[in-house]
């Protein structure tokens, strides 16, 4: 039998196994990019970062519910000069890390692309798409074709590593988004944000319980919608797709490597599973494999398509 | 575990010192020395608090009035409801056979070892505080060794100095230690040098409680869900440890 | 102790509970209606009819997931001919029953409700918000303020009975949906159809499990959105609202009524809990008034926005 | 359960007649006789069969070639997958202390009474079918009592008319029933005559198989979970039995 093999090309980088940290999750500091790198992720998102420092919402910013998870973290981040001394040295980390930079305007975009441009970052990310932030993403009208395209651009103007650009799972014009950012030169598509936003309530008090009141909705309840996105989009564009949502389990990876992704983010299901749910999911991933005769996990890559 | 803010009715509450309140609830779940419990006050905010005492199916927090939750906290009545979830956290281990141990208490950081106090027969409480009516629980453990900095009460002098002194008399197995973070790591530092174990609980800015935001972090360890309490082996490996924490915004801040 | 009563009024509807049959569940035949109203609904919905018989799409058409339900069943139903007969004598099923009707263009509506206006419907139901089937609700424009205003005002303008219009999740502006439809003369609004849609492949076979391959999602996954939509739709409306999604436990109900919903509507609820989740969810109700000191139902609407 | 379709192999194909197959796959879930499983085809469709076979960690089903799925169905090979989930439904209820029944499959019904007929000792089998060709599992049940519509085999009538004669002959405690619905009412009516328990399966239009599309609605009651099997009693309490089904597009038809 051939060894089977997890390793994946992804624009520019080599990962040793598809699973990517998702933006947000457990990327505040380089200890932690450190610690998941040691978990057995194939690479790692920073949380994102703005301009100037924010301390987000109040508590509670993040619940779980049966279905899944609800957060509104409100994008706190320590902004991009403080943010450039925490993320130094890079190539310690021992996998690709990719920045995640955020802005209420294009000029944001540009000003912390080139704060970090030094810093080692494999790959930016640009995420659109939060449902849950004033001022960001899908409350400040960046989830729209238009608006991707200019932001992508100038930020494509300004760097020459590999740009993905995040999308929403709550636009109706999902693909027109995605192909509005490979027009303006993005490398990747990563789908999916959170979802929503929802909202819980808790009856004792009749208030709802997130500090922000809504938040977006991740995990179990968002995989399905994350995996039509990812094959609509795959429909859609050239570039390849970091597919995020709901992924705890090697089926689930699978699943989204077969809409049409050619990498997974993984951001709830360090939750779920704990901080090992990256190589969990890979264990899981190769038993696979090696039960259904695949070498290579590229092989796996948007079949749900023929 | 309660992953949702559960409302509880607050059936009684202590006046510890002018600023220290300790407020009792219904609590039926489980529970370890160490572990802490997010308290949410509806509309406003949710904040991290060991559980300070524990009895049957009562419960109680000690809070310390430091800034605008604390304060909304204060001004909770008796019948008023607050919202728990929780707990969280790897709480203290128990010695074995019943060895002899020390606990240190500095300021607030009483509340975190009060349980553990309870569990013990064969141990030496210390605590440390500014000044003579910032001493906690006075009446709860009667036979504590007591630190003032300023010499209003009992041992002038640091927690630190007074340990210094009892493990050179006593011949403790195990030291645990909840407080100001430098004098924390004094006792790590005094531990190592005695080769004492030790156990101390950390503080760090919590918001989600359970692993997921990254906020907490101490050198790639989530104190809430690798901690809050470490032991020495631990804390050998946590460089930041006494050095840098992170605030709520993420950045990085030297104690 | 004073009595605890569940009853409401609905525009004009007397309900002994709050709890109301969702559209597409279990409405398919006269017989079943009458089942569910002895299960302890307060209320029941008919299943979707068009003008013309449909066979709908390939099964599967519905399936479970770990965090709700996926369904594309594609409309089907005997057209309005069949179901003006089908659904005769309607008193006799014992609490109120609502028409749902649906449609292709505009004339299409007024077909359907005009050719069961004499049938005794207490109440009629537009749904403008299915997202899989070709033809219908999204997938046809149906879901833009402006379309659901001329649909709602032309049917408004063929009856007297109360109208309700069933809006999606999936809308950026579902405000500005709701307010369309009480401006065109709508009584109430049902908030929501089902999100996504999403999509399940099966790994071994790598190929999407429904027939439709995409399908609506529903259950636990949609009630944070539901219940966030609702809270957004109750501060932008006067009108009452039905609120669906996710909803099989007294709490969930109770939530979503705190939420701003004067009736619930129970599906995928009638999986989880089976056929009686309608007089569970009441008891369940009950039982937490009493505790908590509430006598009628109706002081729980909206209070979590005070 | 198996909620989503699982794609099992299909190791072993039985021609039972030219129109008949029977496909043998793994199979480790529970299973009652008569209960059925829903069977999918990717990309194509999924319907329902009863088990017909079950040893072990094997089950069968056994299709009639009746349309375009069966006949898709029919072209599926030794190592071939087929996905499938359940078994759902209620199925038959064995008869108390070994009591003496007797069971009749009209058709491809054979297949939804055979693994019952497997584990009953005391029984007669009565199959009937329009013509000898199609005449099912003749080497399975070795004492069945064979009738053929047009008498080229066997009983020259119908399943009801010999089971008239045999009840008169025979002390059957109870009645067991899977063919055509017109078959099903007279065998339902004969045994309310002659005051003897019965069960028989009904098929309707299946969709969800779970209780949740009304798709297969006969009389308010759901054939896939309140069903597929209904003793005498329901049976008296279901109008539509005998007389009306619903089609796949909902519109209610006449036998
Ligand atoms: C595991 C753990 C257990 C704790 N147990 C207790 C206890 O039993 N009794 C007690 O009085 N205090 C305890 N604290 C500290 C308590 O959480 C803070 O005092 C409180 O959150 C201050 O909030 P504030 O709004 O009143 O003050 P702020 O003005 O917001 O802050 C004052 C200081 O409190 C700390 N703080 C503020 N918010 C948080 C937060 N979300 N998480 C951690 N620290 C914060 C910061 O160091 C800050 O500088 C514990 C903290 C942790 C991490
Ligand atoms: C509980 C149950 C158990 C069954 N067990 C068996 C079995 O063991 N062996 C067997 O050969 N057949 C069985 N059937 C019938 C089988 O499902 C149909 O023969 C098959 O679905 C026909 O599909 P088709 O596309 O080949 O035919 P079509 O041309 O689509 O239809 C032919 C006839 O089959 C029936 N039918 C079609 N689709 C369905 C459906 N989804 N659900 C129910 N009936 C349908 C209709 O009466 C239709 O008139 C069972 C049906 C039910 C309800
Ligand atoms: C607590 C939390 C914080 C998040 N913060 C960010 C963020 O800062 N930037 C971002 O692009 N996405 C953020 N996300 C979204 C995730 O990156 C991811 O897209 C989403 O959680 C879906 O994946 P999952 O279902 O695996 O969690 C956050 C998600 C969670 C749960
Ligand atoms: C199997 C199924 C069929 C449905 N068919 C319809 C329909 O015909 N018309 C309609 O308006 N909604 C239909 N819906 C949507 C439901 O009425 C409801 O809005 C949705 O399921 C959310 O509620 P739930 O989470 O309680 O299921 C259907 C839902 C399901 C699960
Ligand atoms: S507080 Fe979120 S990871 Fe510790
Ligand atoms: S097949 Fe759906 S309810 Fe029976």
């Amino acid at each position: 039998m051939t060894e089977v093999t997890l390793s994946i090309n992804l624009c520019s980088m080599r990962l040793s196994n598809p699973t990517v940290l998702a933006s947000g999750i457990l990327g505040t500091t380089k200890t932690l990019l450190k610690r998941v790198a040691e978990s057995g992720a194939g690479a790692v998102t920073i949380k994102s970062v703005s301009k100037d420092s924010r301390e987000g919402h109040h508590n509670p910013t993040v619940i779980t519910y049966e279905a899944g998870m609800l957060n509104a973290v409100g994008y706190s981040n320590p902004g991009v000069e403080a943010a450039r001394i925490e993320y130094s040295n890079l190539n310690e980390i021992g996998v690709p890390v990719i920045a995640s930079i955020i802005g209420t305007c294009t000029d944001d975009f540009i000003e912390v692309a080139e704060g970090l441009s030094a810093s080692g970052f494999s790959a930016i990310e640009i995420p659109l798409s939060c449902p849950h932030t004033p001022g960001f993403g899908l409350l400040s009208g960046q989830g729209t074709p238009k608006a991707t395209y200019e932001i992508t651009y100038a930020v494509r103007r300004k760097t020459n590593v590999p740009i993905f650009v995040k999308i929403s799972p709550n636009v109706p014009e999902i693909t027109s988004i995605a192909k509005a950012a490979e027009d303006a030169g993005a490398n990747g598509i990563t789908a999916v944000n959170s979802m929503g936003p929802g909202m819980v309530i808790n009856i004792e008090s009749k208030k709802p319980v997130l500090g922000f009141k809504v938040g977006g909705v991740t995990g179990d309840a968002l995989r399905p919608i994350a995996v039509r996105c990812v094959y609509d989009v795959y429909q859609a564009v050239k570039i390849p797709i970091i597919g995020v949502g709901g992924i705890s389990t090697g089926r689930h990876a699978i699943e989204m490597m077969m809409a049409g992704a050619s990498a997974v983010g993984i951001g709830t299901g360090v939750y779920t599973r704990g901080i090992n749910v990256f190589s969990k999911v890979c264990a899981e991933m190769k038993q696979w494999m090696i039960e259904n005769g695949y070498n290579t996990i590229n092989e796996l890559v948007g079949v749900a398509h023929d | 575990m309660i992953e949702q803010p559960k409302m509880v009715k607050i059936y009684d509450i202590i006046d510890e010192t002018p600023n220290v309140k300790t407020f009792f609830f219904e609590y039926a779940g489980q529970y370890e020395p160490g572990q802490f419990i997010m308290v949410w006050v509806p509309l406003n905010d949710e904040k991290p608090f060991t559980i300070s005492y524990i009895d049957g199916n009562v419960a109680g927090i000690t809070v310390l009035k430091r800034g605008e939750f604390t304060k909304t906290l204060h001004t909770k009545k008796k019948g008023d409801q607050i919202g728990i979830r929780g707990p969280y956290g790897m709480g203290y281990g128990l010695p074995e056979n019943n060895a002899a141990t020390c606990i240190v208490g500095g300021g607030i950081g009483m509340a975190s070892i009060a349980c553990l106090a309870d569990m013990q027969k064969n141990t030496t409480i210390i605590q440390g505080a500014r000044t003579m009516p910032e001493l906690l629980f006075q009446h709860r453990f009667r036979e504590m060794k007591l630190c003032t900095d300023d010499g209003s009460f009992g041992y002038r002098g640091t927690t630190v100095d007074l340990l210094r002194e009892l493990t050179g008399q006593h011949n403790y197995k195990k030291i645990y230690a909840c407080g100001p973070e430098k004098m924390l790591y004094k006792i790590f530092e005094l531990c190592n040098e005695r080769h004492i174990d030790c156990e101390v609980s950390i503080e760090r800015y919590i918001k989600c409680g359970f692993g997921i935001c990254g906020q907490c972090d101490c050198s790639g360890q989530r104190i809430c869900i690798d901690g809050p309490v470490f032991n020495a082996e631990a804390l050998g490996k946590m460089p930041d440890f006494g050095k840098t924490a992170i605030t709520k915004s993420g950045r990085r801040v030297s104690f």
